[in-house]
Protein backbone atom coordinates (compact mmCIF):
# COMPACT_ATOMS: atom_id res chain seq x y z
CA UNK A 1 0.00 0.00 0.00
CA UNK A 2 0.90 3.61 -0.99
CA UNK A 3 0.50 6.59 1.40
CA UNK A 4 1.59 10.43 0.19
CA UNK A 5 3.25 12.49 3.00
CA UNK A 6 3.07 16.34 2.44
CA UNK A 7 5.25 18.72 4.97
CA UNK A 8 4.33 21.87 5.10
CA UNK A 9 6.63 25.21 6.51
CA UNK A 10 9.42 24.72 8.49
CA UNK A 11 9.50 21.06 8.41
CA UNK A 12 9.94 21.01 4.78
CA UNK A 13 12.71 23.77 5.06
CA UNK A 14 14.45 21.73 7.36
CA UNK A 15 14.21 18.46 5.72
CA UNK A 16 14.41 19.35 2.26
CA UNK A 17 11.31 17.44 1.45
CA UNK A 18 8.15 18.49 0.55
CA UNK A 19 6.22 15.38 -0.69
CA UNK A 20 7.56 11.66 -0.21
CA UNK A 21 5.52 8.72 -0.99
CA UNK A 22 5.79 5.48 1.17
CA UNK A 23 5.00 2.07 1.23
CA UNK A 24 3.86 -0.51 3.82
CA UNK A 25 3.34 1.92 6.49
CA UNK A 26 0.67 0.60 8.87
CA UNK A 27 -0.37 3.94 11.13
CA UNK A 28 0.68 7.34 11.63
CA UNK A 29 2.52 6.56 14.53
CA UNK A 30 4.71 4.25 12.79
CA UNK A 31 4.80 6.43 9.90
CA UNK A 32 6.50 9.35 11.92
CA UNK A 33 9.12 7.11 13.42
CA UNK A 34 10.23 6.13 10.28
CA UNK A 35 10.05 9.70 9.19
CA UNK A 36 12.16 10.85 12.50
CA UNK A 37 14.68 8.05 11.77
CA UNK A 38 15.30 9.32 8.01
CA UNK A 39 15.14 13.24 9.17
CA UNK A 40 16.48 13.75 12.77
CA UNK A 41 15.28 17.15 12.57
CA UNK A 42 11.74 16.36 12.77
CA UNK A 43 12.41 15.29 16.62
CA UNK A 44 12.68 18.79 17.42
CA UNK A 45 9.52 20.19 15.23
CA UNK A 46 6.40 20.98 16.65
CA UNK A 47 2.93 19.87 14.69
CA UNK A 48 -0.22 18.38 13.92
CA UNK A 49 -1.17 15.37 11.62
CA UNK A 50 -3.94 15.50 8.89
CA UNK A 51 -4.90 12.48 7.40
CA UNK A 52 -6.97 13.20 4.27
CA UNK A 53 -6.79 16.70 5.65
CA UNK A 54 -8.49 16.07 8.82
CA UNK A 55 -6.46 16.56 11.95
CA UNK A 56 -6.04 13.54 14.26
CA UNK A 57 -5.32 13.65 17.95
CA UNK A 58 -4.37 10.09 18.53
CA UNK A 59 -2.76 7.02 16.23
CA UNK A 60 -4.65 6.47 12.90
CA UNK A 61 -4.53 3.35 10.48
CA UNK A 62 -3.61 4.35 7.52
CA UNK A 63 -5.31 3.00 3.86
CA UNK A 64 -4.09 2.36 0.73
CA UNK A 65 -3.07 5.93 -1.23
CA UNK A 66 -4.28 7.67 1.76
CA UNK A 67 -2.76 11.59 2.39
CA UNK A 68 -0.97 12.48 5.72
CA UNK A 69 0.48 16.18 6.23
CA UNK A 70 2.39 17.20 8.82
CA UNK A 71 1.51 20.37 9.83
CA UNK A 72 3.69 22.94 11.59
CA UNK A 73 2.02 25.85 13.79
CA UNK A 74 -0.62 27.90 11.63
CA UNK A 75 0.79 31.58 11.02
CA UNK A 76 -1.95 32.47 8.56
CA UNK A 77 -3.56 36.53 9.32
CA UNK B 1 -24.63 18.51 -6.85
CA UNK B 2 -26.71 19.09 -3.23
CA UNK B 3 -23.47 20.88 -1.34
CA UNK B 4 -22.50 24.40 -1.77
CA UNK B 5 -19.10 24.89 -4.05
CA UNK B 6 -15.71 25.35 -1.86
CA UNK B 7 -14.61 28.83 -2.53
CA UNK B 8 -10.83 29.94 -2.99
CA UNK B 9 -9.94 32.30 -0.04
CA UNK B 10 -6.53 32.94 -1.74
CA UNK B 11 -4.77 34.98 -3.77
CA UNK B 12 -1.56 35.84 -5.57
CA UNK B 13 0.35 38.71 -3.48
CA UNK B 14 -1.07 41.59 -1.47
CA UNK B 15 -5.16 42.58 -0.88
CA UNK B 16 -4.88 46.18 -2.56
CA UNK B 17 -7.40 48.76 -0.96
CA UNK B 18 -8.57 49.19 -4.42
CA UNK B 19 -9.84 45.67 -4.28
CA UNK B 20 -11.09 46.22 -0.96
CA UNK B 21 -13.24 49.34 -2.00
CA UNK B 22 -14.78 47.32 -5.24
CA UNK B 23 -15.81 45.05 -2.82
CA UNK B 24 -17.87 47.43 -0.59
CA UNK B 25 -18.93 49.15 -3.99
CA UNK B 26 -20.30 45.61 -5.18
CA UNK B 27 -22.73 45.29 -2.01
CA UNK B 28 -24.48 48.80 -2.51
CA UNK B 29 -27.28 46.97 -4.46
CA UNK B 30 -28.11 44.83 -1.51
CA UNK B 31 -30.47 46.81 0.02
CA UNK B 32 -30.96 44.90 3.16
CA UNK B 33 -27.59 45.33 4.34
CA UNK B 34 -27.32 47.82 7.34
CA UNK B 35 -24.03 47.03 8.75
CA UNK B 36 -20.61 45.60 7.42
CA UNK B 37 -17.84 45.15 9.59
CA UNK B 38 -14.56 44.56 7.95
CA UNK B 39 -11.00 43.39 9.13
CA UNK B 40 -7.64 43.56 7.42
CA UNK B 41 -4.29 42.26 8.41
CA UNK B 42 -1.31 44.58 7.44
CA UNK B 43 2.18 43.03 7.28
CA UNK B 44 4.47 44.82 10.03
CA UNK B 45 7.92 46.41 9.81
CA UNK B 46 8.68 44.02 13.67
CA UNK B 47 12.40 44.64 14.22
CA UNK B 48 13.51 40.77 16.03
CA UNK B 49 16.51 39.98 16.96
CA UNK B 50 18.01 43.57 15.59
CA UNK B 51 16.58 42.59 12.26
CA UNK B 52 13.78 43.99 10.45
CA UNK B 53 10.91 42.37 8.71
CA UNK B 54 10.81 43.50 4.84
CA UNK B 55 7.99 41.16 4.17
CA UNK B 56 5.47 37.57 4.74
CA UNK B 57 6.01 35.06 2.07
CA UNK B 58 2.73 32.86 2.87
CA UNK B 59 2.04 29.44 1.63
CA UNK B 60 -1.04 27.41 2.69
CA UNK B 61 -1.91 23.69 2.20
CA UNK B 62 -4.27 24.63 -0.18
CA UNK B 63 -6.82 22.15 -0.45
CA UNK B 64 -7.60 21.41 3.06
CA UNK B 65 -7.34 25.33 3.93
CA UNK B 66 -10.44 26.11 1.94
CA UNK B 67 -12.43 22.78 3.06
CA UNK B 68 -11.57 24.17 6.75
CA UNK B 69 -12.84 27.54 5.77
CA UNK B 70 -15.86 25.60 4.30
CA UNK B 71 -16.72 24.63 7.51
CA UNK B 72 -16.08 27.97 9.30
CA UNK B 73 -18.04 29.76 6.85
CA UNK B 74 -20.87 27.45 7.35
CA UNK B 75 -20.62 27.31 11.39
CA UNK B 76 -20.69 31.12 11.21
CA UNK B 77 -23.72 31.48 9.00
CA UNK B 78 -25.65 29.63 11.26
CA UNK B 79 -24.55 31.47 14.17
CA UNK B 80 -25.23 34.89 12.69
CA UNK B 81 -27.83 36.26 11.09
CA UNK B 82 -25.30 37.42 7.93
CA UNK B 83 -26.29 38.91 4.93
CA UNK B 84 -22.64 38.22 3.13
CA UNK B 85 -19.37 36.84 4.12
CA UNK B 86 -16.15 36.75 2.34
CA UNK B 87 -12.78 36.17 2.47
CA UNK B 88 -9.56 36.51 0.80
CA UNK B 89 -5.67 35.72 2.13
CA UNK B 90 -2.52 35.98 -0.20
CA UNK B 91 -0.22 33.86 -1.09
CA UNK B 92 3.62 34.67 -1.79
CA UNK B 93 5.28 37.37 -0.59
CA UNK B 94 3.38 40.59 0.97
CA UNK B 95 5.44 43.54 1.59
CA UNK B 96 5.51 45.50 4.88
CA UNK B 97 2.45 47.67 5.02
CA UNK B 98 0.35 45.73 2.82
CA UNK B 99 -2.31 43.75 3.64
CA UNK B 100 -2.33 39.98 3.40
CA UNK B 101 -6.54 38.91 5.38
CA UNK B 102 -9.20 40.58 4.05
CA UNK B 103 -12.37 39.66 6.77
CA UNK B 104 -15.64 41.10 5.57
CA UNK B 105 -19.02 40.69 6.70
CA UNK B 106 -22.31 42.09 6.39
CA UNK B 107 -25.90 42.48 8.10
CA UNK B 108 -28.84 44.05 8.81
CA UNK B 109 -28.14 44.96 11.98
CA UNK B 110 -24.55 45.79 13.07
CA UNK B 111 -24.12 43.28 15.91
CA UNK B 112 -24.07 39.87 13.97
CA UNK B 113 -22.14 41.82 11.22
CA UNK B 114 -19.57 42.84 13.99
CA UNK B 115 -19.32 39.73 16.14
CA UNK B 116 -19.23 37.45 13.03
CA UNK B 117 -16.13 39.14 11.49
CA UNK B 118 -14.60 39.10 14.80
CA UNK B 119 -14.91 35.14 15.41
CA UNK B 120 -13.82 34.67 11.72
CA UNK B 121 -10.42 36.19 11.95
CA UNK B 122 -9.88 34.49 15.25
CA UNK B 123 -10.71 30.85 13.47
CA UNK B 124 -9.17 31.82 10.43
CA UNK B 125 -5.71 32.68 12.50
CA UNK B 126 -6.19 29.72 14.60
CA UNK B 127 -7.66 27.06 12.64
CA UNK B 128 -6.27 27.42 8.94
CA UNK B 129 -3.14 25.75 7.58
CA UNK B 130 -1.13 28.75 6.58
CA UNK B 131 2.43 29.57 6.87
CA UNK B 132 4.34 33.14 7.15
CA UNK B 133 7.68 33.18 6.57
CA UNK B 134 9.36 36.39 8.09
CA UNK B 135 11.70 37.64 5.14
CA UNK B 136 14.48 39.98 6.76
CA UNK B 137 15.92 43.03 5.13
CA UNK B 138 19.17 41.31 4.90
CA UNK B 139 18.30 38.14 3.76
CA UNK B 140 17.49 36.22 6.45
CA UNK B 141 14.56 34.66 7.59
CA UNK B 142 12.12 33.29 10.31
CA UNK B 143 9.07 31.53 10.27
CA UNK B 144 5.76 33.07 11.79
CA UNK B 145 3.75 31.98 14.75
CA UNK B 146 0.33 33.14 15.70
CA UNK B 147 -0.01 33.90 19.37
CA UNK C 1 -2.41 75.87 21.87
CA UNK C 2 -2.45 73.01 24.40
CA UNK C 3 -5.24 71.36 23.42
CA UNK C 4 -5.78 69.10 20.24
CA UNK C 5 -7.71 70.25 17.42
CA UNK C 6 -11.34 69.22 17.46
CA UNK C 7 -11.77 67.34 14.37
CA UNK C 8 -15.04 67.31 12.05
CA UNK C 9 -16.38 64.23 11.30
CA UNK C 10 -18.91 65.08 9.06
CA UNK C 11 -19.26 65.03 5.47
CA UNK C 12 -21.87 65.89 2.82
CA UNK C 13 -23.68 63.23 0.95
CA UNK C 14 -22.81 59.71 1.83
CA UNK C 15 -19.24 58.23 2.26
CA UNK C 16 -18.28 56.09 -0.98
CA UNK C 17 -16.53 53.23 -1.90
CA UNK C 18 -13.57 54.96 -3.10
CA UNK C 19 -12.96 57.08 -0.04
CA UNK C 20 -13.24 53.94 2.07
CA UNK C 21 -10.49 52.53 -0.50
CA UNK C 22 -8.59 55.52 -0.82
CA UNK C 23 -8.18 55.90 3.27
CA UNK C 24 -7.09 52.15 3.37
CA UNK C 25 -4.15 52.96 1.01
CA UNK C 26 -2.85 56.05 2.99
CA UNK C 27 -1.98 53.45 5.80
CA UNK C 28 0.07 51.41 3.73
CA UNK C 29 3.25 53.41 4.80
CA UNK C 30 2.68 53.06 8.89
CA UNK C 31 4.66 50.31 8.92
CA UNK C 32 3.76 49.59 12.64
CA UNK C 33 0.30 48.98 12.07
CA UNK C 34 -0.68 44.74 12.04
CA UNK C 35 -4.64 44.76 12.09
CA UNK C 36 -7.02 47.25 10.72
CA UNK C 37 -10.77 47.38 12.03
CA UNK C 38 -13.87 48.90 10.20
CA UNK C 39 -17.60 49.43 10.55
CA UNK C 40 -19.53 50.96 7.83
CA UNK C 41 -23.25 52.06 8.08
CA UNK C 42 -25.19 51.33 5.51
CA UNK C 43 -29.29 52.74 4.30
CA UNK C 44 -31.76 49.80 4.31
CA UNK C 45 -34.70 49.76 2.38
CA UNK C 46 -36.50 49.15 5.37
CA UNK C 47 -40.32 48.80 4.91
CA UNK C 48 -42.18 50.21 7.62
CA UNK C 49 -46.10 50.31 7.45
CA UNK C 50 -46.50 49.55 3.82
CA UNK C 51 -43.98 52.24 2.92
CA UNK C 52 -40.09 51.85 1.64
CA UNK C 53 -37.15 53.65 2.81
CA UNK C 54 -35.44 55.79 -0.26
CA UNK C 55 -32.84 57.80 1.82
CA UNK C 56 -32.33 59.51 5.06
CA UNK C 57 -31.37 62.85 5.57
CA UNK C 58 -29.08 63.57 8.36
CA UNK C 59 -28.69 66.63 10.54
CA UNK C 60 -26.72 67.42 13.31
CA UNK C 61 -26.17 69.62 16.67
CA UNK C 62 -22.53 69.67 14.59
CA UNK C 63 -20.33 71.99 17.36
CA UNK C 64 -21.82 70.21 19.93
CA UNK C 65 -21.04 66.63 18.32
CA UNK C 66 -17.58 67.29 16.96
CA UNK C 67 -16.68 68.35 20.82
CA UNK C 68 -18.06 64.83 21.86
CA UNK C 69 -16.70 62.70 19.64
CA UNK C 70 -13.20 64.52 20.36
CA UNK C 71 -14.15 63.51 24.01
CA UNK C 72 -14.73 60.04 22.80
CA UNK C 73 -11.57 60.05 20.91
CA UNK C 74 -9.42 60.51 24.03
CA UNK C 75 -11.46 57.74 26.00
CA UNK C 76 -10.71 55.57 23.21
CA UNK C 77 -7.06 56.45 22.49
CA UNK C 78 -6.68 56.56 26.68
CA UNK C 79 -8.32 53.00 26.88
CA UNK C 80 -7.00 51.02 23.59
CA UNK C 81 -3.03 50.89 22.25
CA UNK C 82 -4.11 52.43 18.92
CA UNK C 83 -2.06 53.51 16.07
CA UNK C 84 -4.87 55.55 14.24
CA UNK C 85 -8.90 56.56 14.25
CA UNK C 86 -10.75 57.90 12.10
CA UNK C 87 -14.35 58.59 11.99
CA UNK C 88 -16.82 59.93 9.13
CA UNK C 89 -20.36 60.83 9.34
CA UNK C 90 -22.68 61.52 6.43
CA UNK C 91 -24.90 65.15 6.66
CA UNK C 92 -27.65 65.60 4.16
CA UNK C 93 -29.26 62.97 1.82
CA UNK C 94 -28.08 59.38 1.69
CA UNK C 95 -29.77 57.06 -0.38
CA UNK C 96 -30.34 53.04 0.41
CA UNK C 97 -27.53 51.17 -0.36
CA UNK C 98 -25.07 54.23 0.45
CA UNK C 99 -22.73 54.54 3.49
CA UNK C 100 -23.20 56.81 6.11
CA UNK C 101 -20.64 56.07 8.73
CA UNK C 102 -17.22 54.90 8.21
CA UNK C 103 -15.14 54.00 11.53
CA UNK C 104 -11.58 52.95 10.85
CA UNK C 105 -9.16 52.17 13.65
CA UNK C 106 -5.79 50.82 13.71
CA UNK C 107 -3.61 49.36 15.95
CA UNK C 108 -0.05 46.96 16.13
CA UNK C 109 -1.91 44.01 17.42
CA UNK C 110 -5.55 42.87 15.96
CA UNK C 111 -7.75 43.48 19.33
CA UNK C 112 -6.99 46.73 20.02
CA UNK C 113 -8.04 47.78 16.85
CA UNK C 114 -11.28 45.16 16.67
CA UNK C 115 -12.26 46.10 20.55
CA UNK C 116 -11.79 50.19 19.73
CA UNK C 117 -14.27 50.11 16.39
CA UNK C 118 -17.09 48.26 18.18
CA UNK C 119 -17.23 50.41 21.43
CA UNK C 120 -16.80 53.88 18.74
CA UNK C 121 -19.67 52.71 16.71
CA UNK C 122 -21.92 51.96 20.70
CA UNK C 123 -20.93 55.26 21.33
CA UNK C 124 -21.83 57.17 18.04
CA UNK C 125 -24.82 55.82 18.03
CA UNK C 126 -26.11 56.77 21.86
CA UNK C 127 -23.55 60.18 22.30
CA UNK C 128 -23.63 61.75 19.44
CA UNK C 129 -26.91 64.75 18.58
CA UNK C 130 -27.27 63.11 14.72
CA UNK C 131 -30.72 62.69 13.54
CA UNK C 132 -31.79 61.18 10.76
CA UNK C 133 -34.94 60.91 9.10
CA UNK C 134 -35.90 58.37 6.85
CA UNK C 135 -37.79 59.55 3.29
CA UNK C 136 -39.95 57.23 2.04
CA UNK C 137 -40.32 56.47 -2.07
CA UNK C 138 -43.84 58.07 -1.32
CA UNK C 139 -42.44 61.49 -0.45
CA UNK C 140 -43.83 60.66 3.16
CA UNK C 141 -41.10 60.72 6.51
CA UNK C 142 -40.57 59.48 9.30
CA UNK C 143 -38.26 60.68 12.12
CA UNK C 144 -35.80 57.35 12.81
CA UNK C 145 -34.91 56.24 16.41
CA UNK C 146 -32.12 53.84 17.31
CA UNK C 147 -32.20 51.26 19.39
CA UNK D 1 -30.60 88.75 29.78
CA UNK D 2 -31.05 86.65 26.18
CA UNK D 3 -31.06 83.30 25.99
CA UNK D 4 -29.97 81.42 22.44
CA UNK D 5 -32.67 78.28 22.21
CA UNK D 6 -32.14 75.76 19.27
CA UNK D 7 -34.21 72.85 18.36
CA UNK D 8 -33.31 70.22 16.40
CA UNK D 9 -34.72 67.02 13.96
CA UNK D 10 -38.40 66.49 15.01
CA UNK D 11 -38.82 69.02 17.24
CA UNK D 12 -38.10 71.82 14.65
CA UNK D 13 -39.88 69.70 12.92
CA UNK D 14 -43.21 69.77 15.04
CA UNK D 15 -42.67 73.35 16.42
CA UNK D 16 -41.55 74.82 13.02
CA UNK D 17 -38.81 76.78 14.33
CA UNK D 18 -34.96 75.58 14.70
CA UNK D 19 -33.87 78.96 16.52
CA UNK D 20 -35.25 81.66 19.04
CA UNK D 21 -33.79 84.17 21.03
CA UNK D 22 -35.68 84.64 24.69
CA UNK D 23 -34.84 86.99 27.45
CA UNK D 24 -35.44 86.91 31.03
CA UNK D 25 -35.71 83.12 31.62
CA UNK D 26 -34.53 82.16 35.26
CA UNK D 27 -33.74 78.28 34.43
CA UNK D 28 -33.92 75.45 32.05
CA UNK D 29 -37.74 73.98 33.78
CA UNK D 30 -39.06 77.65 33.34
CA UNK D 31 -37.65 78.28 29.90
CA UNK D 32 -39.06 74.40 29.17
CA UNK D 33 -42.71 75.56 30.33
CA UNK D 34 -43.08 79.02 28.64
CA UNK D 35 -41.77 77.12 24.85
CA UNK D 36 -44.61 73.96 25.53
CA UNK D 37 -46.81 77.05 26.51
CA UNK D 38 -45.86 78.36 22.66
CA UNK D 39 -45.81 75.40 21.23
CA UNK D 40 -48.07 72.31 22.65
CA UNK D 41 -46.90 69.91 20.86
CA UNK D 42 -43.78 70.10 22.45
CA UNK D 43 -45.51 68.85 25.95
CA UNK D 44 -45.63 65.12 24.47
CA UNK D 45 -42.15 65.39 22.51
CA UNK D 46 -39.01 63.31 24.58
CA UNK D 47 -35.92 65.19 24.51
CA UNK D 48 -32.37 66.13 26.48
CA UNK D 49 -31.23 69.61 27.23
CA UNK D 50 -27.92 70.58 26.53
CA UNK D 51 -27.13 74.11 28.03
CA UNK D 52 -23.65 75.05 25.87
CA UNK D 53 -23.44 71.55 24.22
CA UNK D 54 -23.22 70.05 27.76
CA UNK D 55 -26.14 67.49 28.74
CA UNK D 56 -27.41 68.38 31.89
CA UNK D 57 -29.77 65.96 34.00
CA UNK D 58 -31.44 68.53 36.26
CA UNK D 59 -32.99 72.13 36.15
CA UNK D 60 -30.53 74.57 35.72
CA UNK D 61 -29.57 78.08 36.06
CA UNK D 62 -29.29 80.19 32.72
CA UNK D 63 -26.52 83.11 32.47
CA UNK D 64 -26.71 85.69 29.67
CA UNK D 65 -26.04 84.46 26.17
CA UNK D 66 -25.86 80.99 26.78
CA UNK D 67 -27.35 78.50 24.21
CA UNK D 68 -29.86 75.71 25.42
CA UNK D 69 -30.20 73.18 22.85
CA UNK D 70 -33.26 70.66 22.97
CA UNK D 71 -32.17 67.22 21.53
CA UNK D 72 -35.03 64.43 20.65
CA UNK D 73 -33.41 60.93 20.65
CA UNK D 74 -30.35 60.54 18.72
CA UNK D 75 -30.25 58.41 15.27
CA UNK D 76 -26.87 58.72 13.73
CA UNK D 77 -24.95 56.04 12.25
Amino acid sequence: MKVHIMLFGQLADITGVDKITVENTLDTDSMVKSLQNTYPSLTQSTFVIAVDKKIISANTLLTDQCTVALLPPFSGG
Amino acid sequence: MTEKKIKNIFIAGPVTADFIGKSIQNHSSKKDIGGHSIFLGQIRADKIDGKEVAAIEYTCYEEMANEKMHEIREAIFAKYNLTCMHVYHSLGKVATGEISLFVFTSSKHRKAAINACEELVENIKSSLPIWGKELFTNETYQWKENK
